[in-house]
């Protein structure tokens, strides 16, 4: 852990009930800068909910979120963008239609606050489409700038959803399970990009390959029930009896 | 040819997809398809001097339907309510006419302002919702609107229309004729710059962004859209595009009647768009188009049946889309060749 | 208070007539998902079977209605089984441009066939005349189509939550490729599914004609108003079906005894309120 | 601008004048050219019907031709209430097709909407339905040859107030002719001394007339006075007040075009009894109406004698008259002036068109619905005697 980084986002005794349900209880924790949090807990542990809460999709009933020290518990999601959050989600794309360049340009208009722009030709901003092909290039995509996205392979759809989290130029990312459904052979270039993820960048990711959880995070929070069941480094986790037998034990 | 959107040829899901150059992602000039529409129109309006009623009302339904178009096609709400944003812009504009001043322009931009105003009002509610919701939402706001109209006898003339309002020449100069010359004429002209008008808003980041939402709304809102003023405004547009399609049709016809309020209006307008294939402008156009000559020719032919002939029509067009028509004769024709 | 009382039992009755013609779309559109617009010409077919029925062929009501019934239940499994298949997957524009279509082509026909005017179906004796109920008549007809109403809703409620074709019907629109794997017969549970939704079709058809005369134009007269039950009631709830019907029945009925000037504005401003307030449907939350 | 862009610029300026110069005036034809407007298609197509069994049943009952001239009918359908459409059809029919005269015309509005074009272009234009007083007055060029609700509904109020009623209840579909029907009603019967305890509106989408009923019966009124919009709503209203026990209370049924006879035998016996005042019944008992009805049969047999195919004949001799006056040429202004002293034995009985406003002057007659040979029909009881239209300066 770097303790002296700054606290990018903090999570405070985050509550969620739907109606009797009690799906977050009472979770804390904070991110810093640089850091690289995996958030891991069996299927129905309340993980994307979390991720909901904290992006502002959905309201939490207790509790507070703070980003770069603000309060954003009552932001809209559009404020939270803005303020440096950022994330992926777990099986959909942007616009299964667009050309893949439109999709990364679409993230750099809403990035410098273009889209409220009416009359002046989305083709006539040489910077952006510049800085988007950049991206494609990074990410290995340039050559399908012009393919519908919806005809490029699963694995590099899941690639085109880091781009645009990236696109944003975020301070803090969360990632919801950027790995889910992609094909073993195909993980690779995903892992790639993941170890290319700028240094200073807070991450949150969800996953379940727990290869990829103990080698990418520097810090793991285990949610079981909703509540927080552990939060260590990865050697600790590893070694947390409870954690063995509430889910790695099985 | 419109949507910045369609760029290549569509393959399979499954197949590798094949690299495809950058350039060919930028969209087409904005310009181009209002000129080529202004050539077809004034051509049309060239070869039948004796139709141009005709041809105007397809003006007018071009126009209507383009509005219907950012709505449906472009930010993916589909409406049957949209005949409120029509029939009020007609309305305010008939009333504008015969209460305050008689000039063609000044009633256009108050039937549009009066289009957009409802748009606004009514979006701020009806945006809330998605889906089936809003579209029954749509329905309620219509018929709202429909039994006030009614209710409002003085000013609207109720069931029997508002007429008895004579427009004055347009730019001062141009008399309405009998020939509707000048109607026509007029309709043409609000048309294309209307058209170019949301052509360049269909290509600019506004209008990227709000197909963004059309395709997925929370992913959009991820990525910092501030998704109901997006739609509020786009909404507000469309209203202004058809409330200036209302007022045009109330100056052209010197007359106003509740069908510009009806449900059945609303539905045959998104059956043009659909005809003509939501979601591109042009295809606004020419689905708007096709719609109002059938009609007009089956029910000159046989004004018994036509409901035959358009429903027929309907349900083949589900089966053979004209995009695949369109394809399959170009094939055929340069086998011939 | 005599106005109250007329208002409560006008209204139920209409209500009733709402639910009845609705009840059919609430099984299409609500549980199979399909934008069935041509559910109103499905109600016409059953209701000019009927009145063919009984006045030029001179069965008896009651033998006539099921007949009208069964013969409304074939043209839709037909439909279902020749072209309407291939739409379920299609986009709900392309649904609802095919049935728009559909729904001409009935009007064209039926126009062609009847002529313009109006079909009467002839009752029996025994609903043909009024029931006295102290302070006021009600005609016969009415009680009919409450107790029929009553009896659908919980006959098809009881269908779709506790058989097992309820549970497949379900399955086959939630989780088509699952049901399939179980082995359930997706083909005949659709089939059967729509035929069902066009068989109550048909009966609303008959039992409402006595408020929605029958003519070639029914077909899309009154499909804003059973859109309208069917949405404030919520997809595929069938109770929220009836309680908006007799809802929505009873504020038009309230309407009419109160403010008449002001048309049907009560009638959509109580649609639009109670959409706004519930818009996954009454019953729901 | 390169070669490609000056093409496209001629190519511009040469369409826009030939768009400017329009079509060279056609040499007409021999045959006088009448456009019929009405309802062809949707819930009032059997207008349509009518007109085009009554327009071809006159001319055929002339030997097929009008004053040594061929005629030639164009049909142009409106669907229903819809002015913007009616005005582009009106104005084709007079730019393209050339017509000398037009006729038809169900909904008001329609009517309204053409009034402008026919004036600019001097067509004389008969409506054969269409019933609100306003329409004549808005081009010189209308002739009427239906009715309209003043000169029914007054001479009903009069009669209501000798029949000894004092309290009557009125309720009428809530649109133009229904609030014309309404004043026409209110005014004469207040003015004979009786009382209107209520006047009803009711919504024209109005399905179940029940709580309608329920309100007359409410009134204490000993009669209502009712205008409905034709078709499915009058069974619809007849059956609620039988059903809700008005006929047996012996609340008196007052009406006017309610027991149209194009639906009246859908009614059954439910309509026995009910009592209207109307210009024309197809039961009425003259040498021209069975003329009318047996030239009316023979043209379609599917075709019903009632207001509006009698209006459309009607229309038909006043449009003879026309062109027997202007010898087959257009000449608006000679045919209104010829047309404006008709006067002539019609199916209905003796009428004339009345100089100043440009409508017919007809009896209006009492009738009661009665079982004759199996049918229902409107048989009249009395002769209220020739009444104008009473509406116009209102």
């Amino acid at each position: 852990m770097n303790a002296a980084a700054e606290v990018l986002l903090d999570v405070q005794a985050l509550d969620k009930r739907f109606g009797g349900l009690h799906v977050t209880r009472n979770v804390s924790f904070a991110l810093r800068a640089g850091d690289r949090l995996a958030l891991i807990g069996p299927n129905g542990a309340g993980k994307t909910t979390l991720v909901n809460q904290i992006s502002g999709v959905l309201a939490p009933s207790a509790g507070d979120i703070w980003l770069r020290g603000e309060n954003v518990t009552r932001a809209s999601q559009a404020e939270r963008v803005r303020a440096g959050l950022a994330r992926t989600f777990q099986i959909t794309t942007l616009a299964p239609h667009f050309p893949v360049q439109r999709q990364i340009e679409l993230a750099l208009f809403e990035r410098e606050g273009l889209t409220g722009r009416l009359w002046r030709s989305m083709d006539s901003y040489p910077a952006l489409q510049a800085e988007a092909s950049d991206i494609l290039a990074r990410f290995g995509l340039r050559a399908h700038a012009a393919t519908p996205t919806q005809d490029l392979a699963y694995g590099e759809q899941r690639l085109i959803e880091m781009a645009l989290a990236l696109a944003l130029r975020p301070k803090v990312l969360l990632l919801d399970e950027p790995m889910a459904g992609v094909p073993k052979g195909d993980g690779a270039r995903l892992l790639a990009a993941l170890d290319a993820l700028p240094r200073d960048l807070a991450v949150l990711i969800i996953e379940h390959d727990m290869d990829l959880v103990f080698r990418f995070a520097t810090r793991i929070v285990v949610l079981a029930e909703g509540a927080v069941l552990a939060d260590g480094s990865p050697d600790a986790i590893r070694r947390d009896p409870a954690v063995r037998a509430a889910y790695l034990g099985g | 040819m419109n949507s910045p959107m369609t760029s290549t040829v569509s393959t399979a899901a499954k197949a590798p997809a094949q690299p495809v150059p950058a350039q060919a992602v930028r969209c087409a000039p904005p310009w181009r398809a209002p000129l080529l529409l202004l050539i077809a129109g004034l051509a049309a309006c060239a070869l039948f001097p004796d139709q141009l009623g005709l041809i105007t009302r397809i003006f007018i339904a071009g126009l209507f339907v383009l509005s219907l178009d950012l709505v449906v096609g472009v930010a993916g709400l589909a409406t049957l309510g949209h005949a409120a944003l029509f029939g009020l812009g007609a309305y305010a504009a008939g009333i504008f006419a015969l209460q305050v001043h008689a000039d063609p322009l000044l009633g256009l931009g108050v039937g549009s302002a009066a289009g957009a105003l409802t748009a606004l009002v009514s979006g701020a509610f009806l945006l809330r919702y998605q889906g089936f919701t809003f579209l029954m939402l749509t329905v309620a706001v219509s018929q709202i609107v429909l039994s006030l109209v009614q209710k409002a006898r003085d000013w609207t003339g109720g069931d029997d229309g508002l007429s008895g309002f004579a427009m004055a020449p347009l730019l001062g100069r141009f008399e309405f004729d009998l020939e509707g010359r000048v109607g026509a004429g007029y309709a043409l002209a609000v048309l294309v710059l209307m058209f170019y008008a949301a052509q360049r808003l269909v290509q600019s980041p506004f209008g990227l962004a709000v197909r963004g939402i059309h395709e997925n709304r929370a992913r959009m809102a991820a990525l910092g859209t501030p998704v109901f003023r997006r739609l509020w405004l786009l909404y507000t547009v469309a209203g202004a595009l058809a409330g200036a399609a209302g007022a045009l049709s109330a100056q052209t016809n010197a007359v106003v009647g509740t069908d510009s309020l009806s449900f059945a209006l609303s539905a045959e307008a998104l059956v043009m768009l659909i005809l003509g294939g939501a979601g591109q402008l042009t295809g606004a156009l020419v689905g708007a188009t096709v719609f109002t000559l059938l009609h007009h020719t089956a029910a000159s032919i046989n004004p018994y049946h036509w409901l035959f002939v358009v429903g027929g029509l309907l349900m083949l067009v589900v089966f053979v889309p004209p995009t695949r028509a369109w394809a399959w004769l170009r094939r055929r024709a340069g086998g011939l060749q | 208070m005599n106005t109250l009382f007329n208002i409560l039992i006008d209204g139920l009755a209409y209500g009733m007539v709402l639910f009845v013609i609705a009840v059919g779309l609430s099984v299409t559109l609500g549980l199979m998902r399909f934008v069935n617009l041509s559910h109103g010409a499905f109600a016409m077919v059953g209701g000019y079977c009927a009145a063919w029925l009984t006045r030029e062929a001179q069965w008896s009501f009651w033998l006539a209605v099921p007949l009208a019934i069964a013969a409304t239940a074939l043209l839709g499994a037909l439909l279902e089984a020749l072209v309407l298949r291939h739409l379920y997957r299609r986009k709900e524009l392309d649904q609802v441009l095919f049935t728009i279509g559909l729904s001409f082509v009935l009007i064209a026909t039926t126009n062609a066939i009847a002529g313009p005017q109006v079909q009467l179906i002839t009752l029996p004796p025994l609903l043909a005349g009024s029931v006295d109920l102290g302070f006021r008549t009600l005609p016969a007809q009415r009680l009919l189509v409450i107790g029929a109403g009553l009896a659908v809703a919980a006959a098809a409620a009881w269908t779709v939550t506790r058989t097992r074709f309820g549970v497949w019907l379900r399955a086959a629109v939630d989780h088509s490729g699952t049901a399939a794997a179980l082995g359930i017969p997706i083909r005949s549970v659709q089939c059967a599914s729509f035929a069902a939704g066009a068989a109550l079709a048909g009966f609303g058809g008959i039992l409402g004609a006595e408020l929605m005369p029958l003519e070639p134009y029914y077909a899309l007269k009154y499909l804003v108003l059973v859109l309208v039950v069917v949405a404030v009631g919520g997809m595929g709830s069938i109770a929220g079906s009836l309680v908006a019907a007799v809802l929505l029945g009873t504020i038009e009925t309230a309407s009419r005894y109160l403010a008449s000037g002001w048309g049907s504005l009560f009638f959509f401003v109580a649609m639009a309120a109670l959409l706004a307030w519930r818009p996954n449907g009454l019953l729901k939350r | 601008m390169n070669p490609s862009r000056r093409t496209l610029a001629r190519a511009l300026i040469a369409a826009s004048g030939l768009a400017l110069a329009g079509a060279p005036a056609l040499a007409q034809g021999a045959a006088v050219k009448v456009g019929v407007i009405g309802p062809f298609s949707g819930p009032f197509a059997h207008y349509g019907a009518l007109f085009k069994a009554g327009v071809e049943a006159y001319v055929a009952s002339q030997g097929g031709k009008l004053a040594g001239k061929d005629i030639e009918f164009i049909y142009r359908d409106t669907g229903g209430p819809n002015p913007g459409q009616t005005k582009t059809l009106v104005q084709e029919l007079i730019v393209k097709d050339k017509v000398d005269y037009l006729g038809g015309f169900v909904f008001t509005p329609n009517a309204l909407a053409v009034a402008p074009l026919i004036q600019q272009s001097r067509t004389p234009t008969v409506v054969f339905n269409a019933a609100t007083s306003a329409i004549t007055e808005k081009s010189e060029y209308f002739l009427r040859t239906s009715y309209t609700l003043w000169q029914v509904t007054v001479p009903l109020a009069q009669w209501a107030a000798q029949q000894n009623m004092k309290k009557v209840v009125t309720a009428v579909t809530d649109y133009g002719p229904g609030i014309d029907a309404e004043a026409a009603f209110k005014s004469e019967f207040v003015k004979q001394g009786g009382t209107v305890v209520e006047s009803i509106r009711m919504p024209i989408a109005t399905t179940d007339f029940g709580p309608f009923v329920q309100r007359i019966k409410a009134s204490g009124a000993q009669a209502v006075y009712t205008f409905l919009p034709g078709g499915p709503p009058n069974l619809g209203f007849v059956k609620a007040y039988n059903e809700n026990g008005l006929a047996k209370a012996g609340v008196q049924f007052l009406g006017t075009a309610e027991t149209d006879e194009f639906d009246l035998q859908k009614f059954g016996d439910s309509a026995l009894g009910l009592t209207t005042a109307f210009h024309y019944s197809g039961a009425h008992d003259s040498p021209e109406n069975r003329k009318f009805v047996d030239a009316l049969k023979k043209r379609d047999p599917a075709a019903v004698a009632n207001y509006a195919s009698v209006g459309a004949w009607d229309g038909m001799y006043v449009i003879h008259k026309m062109i027997e006056a202007t010898d087959g040429r257009k000449d608006g202004a000679k045919a209104l002036a010829a047309a404006r002293t008709l006067q002539w034995e019609s199916p209905r009985g003796p009428v004339r068109i009345d100089a100043k406003t440009r409508h017919i002057t007809q009896n209006v007659y009492l009738r009661k619905v009665e079982r004759a040979g199996g049918q229902l029909v409107n048989k009249e009881q009395q002769s209220f005697g020739p009444q104008t239209d009473f509406g116009l300066g209102k």
